[in-house]
């Protein structure tokens, strides 16, 4: 392409950069904005529960009418605050993180190559994510508030609901058709992109990560598309895709005609929503997985079983939807096969954990604080996936479904989860992008806050479930049972606040550390994969000479080698 | 009347099927637990020996480890087991053993669920529902039934749930509007209601109390305000409260 | 900046053997094959479910079959003049890509306006997304999906003819430079056209005829 | 700069011998389009008649993929691909299957 060589003006490098790396910031700070947004959100939300109809301090003077009464929060107003904290966090912070900002970003540095292979429609599906992102956000203002019939907007909740309900809409097949651009991009980029002698068996396990990732956006993502359209539909043209016959709304009939089922609601959006739940922790592991190998001075244990049960659960990730749907009156037929493949689904999952967990064997670990974000990533996450294990049977899930243990069960897997992963990647990578290093202290004292208050939240919610606390209850202390285990409750609270107060020596450090003079080391963790190839930060076409790779990814400690790392880019004497 | 006691574990069990499920979770949790102790031993164990130190240096060669595999079978036999044994045949008998002899003699009930009530539908003296249809919903008629039959004149409709211990109900749900979530704890049962479709479940109660139904889907604004009281009674005491509720209707005056 | 070259661009990757763009495409395809799956699935759902005799033919629901027909050809015409349109260039012949390139936008264009035609005759009739078949109080989705499923075909031809308008008045200057690309883009354009005429050829039986 | 391209003359050639199997194509599909037509006015009972339909249909979709598509000579990667994405719409498929609408007939009273 013969375009000028003259320097670039302010919009064209920072905001319309088809730059790989400059995408991957612009999504890394638009999802960790959201992140924080998605968090606050979930504080007052914790407020209404730990202290049922007391007027919130400090902001509940600032809100209006329609969202608090005397400063005390209004049900309309909890129900917006959950259904969007679950959006948010899921669809605008941890996939725009996981994907759009660690996968722009060190996918192309990993595999050897100058750009993603369309930096265009990259630039492209940013744009799609941000214009997703505000239409989302502008439903706070909406006479109605923002969509209120939770994250899963179950039909025909949803589709009587308030207008935030149409823009929820509206930004999901925004964010759809960004991620969809995003996944065509890395899986050409992954396949076609590799550098020389990058063969597919010598891919660091992130990217073998993001590919199964994208694979999974592709194709799982356009069920939800067409139920967003249906959904669209249904209320803006009053069809009845998923309204049944004879509804009857406070003894006035339903102006949809009927005709619909609310099933398809729920199987067009579970077709997504599960293989989506792997979206959020795939890219998790291969960061984890990264840092392992990095810190313990080892090859990763099991490489090819961890790959291909890596290919193994994103397939079988397709065929194990309806089981969030035993209870709604499926037969045992239905029930039993998905039962099945619920628990063979966990066996990838178990041999991925174990590999990693194995690596730390014979190891020589070091210990900087993205290591301590990876080792508490793997009890974390198997307290979320062992808890998964009682809800994905039927039977005790007739004591468990939509109860605070399953919120205990995914907020395990995706926080001190997938979380933790992407604070491990930041630690991890951030003198790559900025050229400096974070601050070890403070990256401690993050750490280690973090871990105890997100236990502090989560651990409670295991209990309260158990006792059959029901989840999306605007005041939990109306039942008795609510009542009885209001303690943890009240405990769950003060961790989520004191967990985003722990937040604040991560935001000092990450803006501190980058006005530091002193700056890192080229290959500061002493790594092989090719992205510390290039210079730190790498610059415009990521490598002065394309790198040539003659050996796997995790050549550590290999014997007779003059130092511990023998990077991949390196011809060893042999 | 007692007092149930809840606290953070499972709440009481008043039902029959639900010791089953009790078991299941409890056993399910003690394995869970026994291998989150193990791979969190191990961990640390490794974190501790493994520390990168002077002089040690760590072992390039794949270390040759055969537990992981029985421990991968192991996890897998065990939820086979737990599949086979318990999950499958536990839910068969919950989902599928609908009480319809006639000698087991059980109590039919429908439960409407509506934007933010529960109503509950007992056929009466004559043991017949009266017809029903979303046509005939009305304000003073919030379970829907056809006035010109007559088999529905001796209809009992109420806002709390009545029901005897040791006999089978067959409970058949419809909702109104919304999706919504029949659901009672202490007798372990979670059933969506959805609107269109009227789906029957059965439970049998073991022991008597006073409890809460409460909404398990969310439903609106009122979704957090959606229970209603629950009653389980000898089977005398609930033939006297039938007895009063079917006087209340006036029909023999 | 972009003294960037991405490889692949116009060359083959010796391990796929296509261009990165025709692999880019044919992903793309494969989600819109997972799209249109879902509207199909959804439609044999509230089919199969629906209570006997709601579902009507499309005869019976009022849908004019002679027009759909013409429509049918319409479409398997203006793929006929992509293909040739892509081939002209291969034979380097950028007049004859501009005559049939120019057939193809005016034949999609007619298929849209034949479309609109037939969509305001059913709102003249009264009949809307929301109408139920046969009535409101027994009613089948019928309706709804007749004009969700055209609505969003239609919307994909209509981002089709965008595409090869592109090509047509601002693209053929690559020609000029890079042949070989600019032809693999009228390609990828194609890929997609047809794809668009695919989907088409399932949803006229099933809509019109069944 | 990628330098200019030419077409090559090999290349050409082999394109104008497709020619005419793409005006054979045509005329298939626009030939089966009748056809499909012309069934739907012998009032079939309905199974068949999906059957017929759906039969020609996929004919005619896998003319147009084959030829126009080009998937007939087309690399295994795409083939590949396309077999990865029929096995998951296999799983889209089999949603209808054991689903309750509610708008069949209710339990019986």
């Amino acid at each position: 392409m013969s375009e000028s060589h003259a320097k670039l003006g302010f919009l064209r490098s920072y905001v319309f950069s088809t730059d790989h790396k400059v995408i991957g910031i612009q999504y890394g700070i638009t999802a960790l904005l959201f992140l924080f947004f998605g968090l606050c959100l979930m504080m007052m939300m914790r407020w209404q529960l730990a202290y049922p109809g007391e007027a919130i301090p400090i902001i509940g003077g600032l809100l209006g009418e329609t969202l608090v009464d005397d400063g005390a929060m209004l049900p309309s107003f909890y129900n917006s605050l959950g259904a969007m904290h679950g959006t948010i966090m899921v669809f605008m912070g941890i996939v725009p993180l996981a994907v759009g900002a660690f996968g722009n970003y060190i996918v192309p540095l990993q595999i050897g190559a100058p750009d993603m292979a369309f930096p265009r429609l990259n630039m492209a599906s940013y744009q799609a994510f941000v214009i997703g992102g505000l239409v989302m956000l502008s439903s706070f203002f909406l006479p109605g508030g923002a969509a209120s019939s939770g994250w899963t907007s179950y039909a025909p909740l949803s589709v009587t609901a308030t207008t935030g309900q149409t823009f929820w809409l509206i930004g999901m097949i925004f964010l759809i058709a960004s991620s969809l651009l995003g996944a065509i991009n890395f899986i050409v980029t992954i396949i076609h992109l590799r550098a020389e002698g990058l063969t597919f068996f010598r891919l660091p396990f992130f990217i073998w990560s993001q590919l199964v990732t994208a694979f999974l956006l592709l194709l799982a993502f356009p069920p939800l598309q067409v139920a967003a359209i249906f959904q669209l539909m249904d209320r803006l043209a009053d069809t009845s895709f998923f309204m049944p016959t004879g509804l009857v709304s406070g003894g006035d009939p339903v102006a949809a005609v009927g005709g619909g089922s609310p099933l398809l609601w729920q199987h067009l959006f579970w077709f997504l929503a599960h293989p989506e739940v792997y979206v959020l922790i795939l890219p998790g592991m291969g960061i984890v997985a990264e840092v392992i190998a990095n810190n313990s001075r080892k090859p990763l244990w099991g490489y090819r079983p961890m790959v291909y049960s890596l290919l193994f659960l994103g397939f079988m990730s397709f065929c194990v939807w309806a089981h969030h749907m035993y209870m709604t009156g499926m037969g045992t037929t239905m029930s039993t096969f998905f039962q099945i493949t619920t628990m063979i689904i966990s066996i990838p999952s178990v041999i991925i954990l174990t590999c990693l967990v194995i690596s730390l064997w014979g190891a020589s670990i070091r210990f900087p604080v993205p290591m301590l974000f990876a080792l508490a990533f793997l009890p974390m996450f198997g307290i979320g996936g062992l808890t998964g294990l009682p809800l994905g049977l039927a039977a005790p899930d007739a004591h468990f479904h939509d109860t605070y243990y399953v919120i205990g069960h995914f907020h395990y897997v995706v926080a001190p989860g997938t979380i933790f992963a992407m604070f491990a990647g930041i630690y991890h990578w951030y003198p790559k992008v900025t050229g400096r290093q974070m601050n070890v202290p403070l990256g401690k004292l993050h750490f280690w806050l973090s871990f105890v208050f997100m236990n502090g939240i989560f651990m409670p919610m295991m209990f309260e479930g158990m006792a059959g606390v029901s989840r999306r209850l605007f005041d939990p202390t109306v039942y008795e049972i609510g009542a009885a285990v209001h303690g943890l409750t009240t405990m769950s609270s003060w961790s989520a606040w004191l967990l985003a107060l722990s937040q604040i020596p991560f935001i000092i450090n990450f803006f501190m550390s980058m006005r530091k003079k002193e700056r890192a080391e080229e290959n500061p963790w002493q790594a092989t994969t090719l992205e510390w190839a290039t210079s730190t930060p790498p610059p415009h076409g990521n490598f002065v000479e394309p790198p040539v790779v003659y050996s796997g990814p995790y050549e550590y400690s290999v014997p007779g080698a003059s130092s511990d790392f023998s990077p991949q880019f390196i011809k060893q004497e042999s | 009347m007692n007092d149930p006691q809840y606290g953070w574990w499972l709440p009481p069990d008043v039902s029959v099927h639900g010791a089953d499920i009790d078991f299941m979770i409890n056993a399910i949790h003690w394995f869970m637990l026994a291998l989150f102790i193990f791979w969190g031993g191990f961990i640390v164990y490794c974190l501790i020996r493994f520390r990168a130190r002077p002089g040690h240096v760590a072992i390039y060669r794949d270390i040759e480890a055969k537990w992981n595999r029985w421990l991968e079978i192991g996890v897998a036999v065990a939820e086979t087991v737990v599949l086979v044994v318990f999950a499958m045949p536990v839910w068969a008998k919950i989902k599928d053993d609908l009480p319809l002899a006639p000698e087991q003699d059980a109590m039919v009930v429908r439960v409407v669920a509506e934007q933010f009530k529960w109503l509950f539908h007992y056929p009466g003296r004559d043991g017949t529902f009266g017809k029903t249809g979303p046509e005939f919903y009305a304000d003073d008629n919030p379970a829907g039934l056809d006035f010109d039959d007559e088999a529905g004149w001796d209809d009992i409709t109420v806002r709390g749930f009545h029901f005897p211990v040791d006999r089978p109900v067959i409970a058949r749900l419809t909702a109104k509007d919304v999706i919504h979530s029949f659901k009672i704890p202490v007798m372990r049962i979670t059933q969506d209601v959805v609107p269109g479709m009227e789906i029957t479940i059965w439970f049998q109660a073991k022991e008597t109390g006073r409890f809460q139904v409460g909404c398990a889907q969310l439903c609106g604004l009122g979704h957090y305000e959606m229970k209603a009281n629950l009653v389980i009674e000898s089977k005398e005491d609930f033939q006297k409260w039938l007895d009063e509720e079917h006087e209340a209707l006036g029909l023999d005056e | 900046m972009s003294e960037i070259v991405i490889p692949y661009r116009t060359e083959p990757h010796p391990l796929t053997g296509v261009t990165s763009g025709k692999l880019g495409i044919w992903l793309f395809l494969a989600s819109e094959v997972m799209l249109f799956g879902a509207l199909f699935s959804s439609y044999v759902l509230l089919r199969v479910g629906a209570a006997e005799g709601t579902w009507p033919t499309g005869v019976e629901a009022g849908l004019n079959v002679p027009i759909g027909t013409f429509n049918t050809l319409v479409l398997i015409t203006s793929s006929i003049t992509m293909v040739m349109s892509w081939a002209s260039l291969k034979m380097g012949n950028p007049g004859a890509f501009k005559r049939y390139m120019g057939a193809t936008i005016a034949l999609g264009m007619l298929f849209l306006v034949v479309k609109g035609f037939e969509y305001s005759g059913k709102f003249h009739h009264g009949i809307f997304p929301a109408t139920g078949w046969p009535g409101a109080s027994d009613p089948s989705t019928f309706y709804g999906f007749y004009f969700t499923i055209t609505g969003l075909h239609a919307l994909h031809v209509f981002l089709g003819i965008l595409v090869n308008i592109w090509l047509l008045v601002w693209g053929l200057a690559l020609y000029k430079t890079e042949p070989e690309r600019f032809a693999g883009r009228v390609e990828i354009s194609g890929l997609y056209w047809h794809f668009v005429d695919l989907v088409w050829i399932f949803l006229f039986p099933l809509l019109y005829l069944l | 700069m990628s330098e200019a391209v030419a077409i090559s003359e090999s290349e050409a050639a082999r394109v104008k011998s497709h020619l005419r199997v793409y005006v054979m194509v045509f005329v298939a599909l626009a030939v089966l389009t009748v056809v499909t037509v012309a069934i739907s006015y012998l009032h079939l009972p309905t199974a068949l008649a999906i059957t017929v339909a759906m039969v020609v249909a996929t004919v005619k979709a896998t003319l147009v993929a084959g030829y126009f598509m080009h998937l007939l000579s087309e690399e295994k990667v795409i083939l590949w691909l396309l077999v990865l994405c029929a096995a998951f719409l296999v799983f889209l498929f089999a949603l209808p299957l054991g689903t309750e609408t509610g708008n069949g007939p209710l339990w019986p009273q």
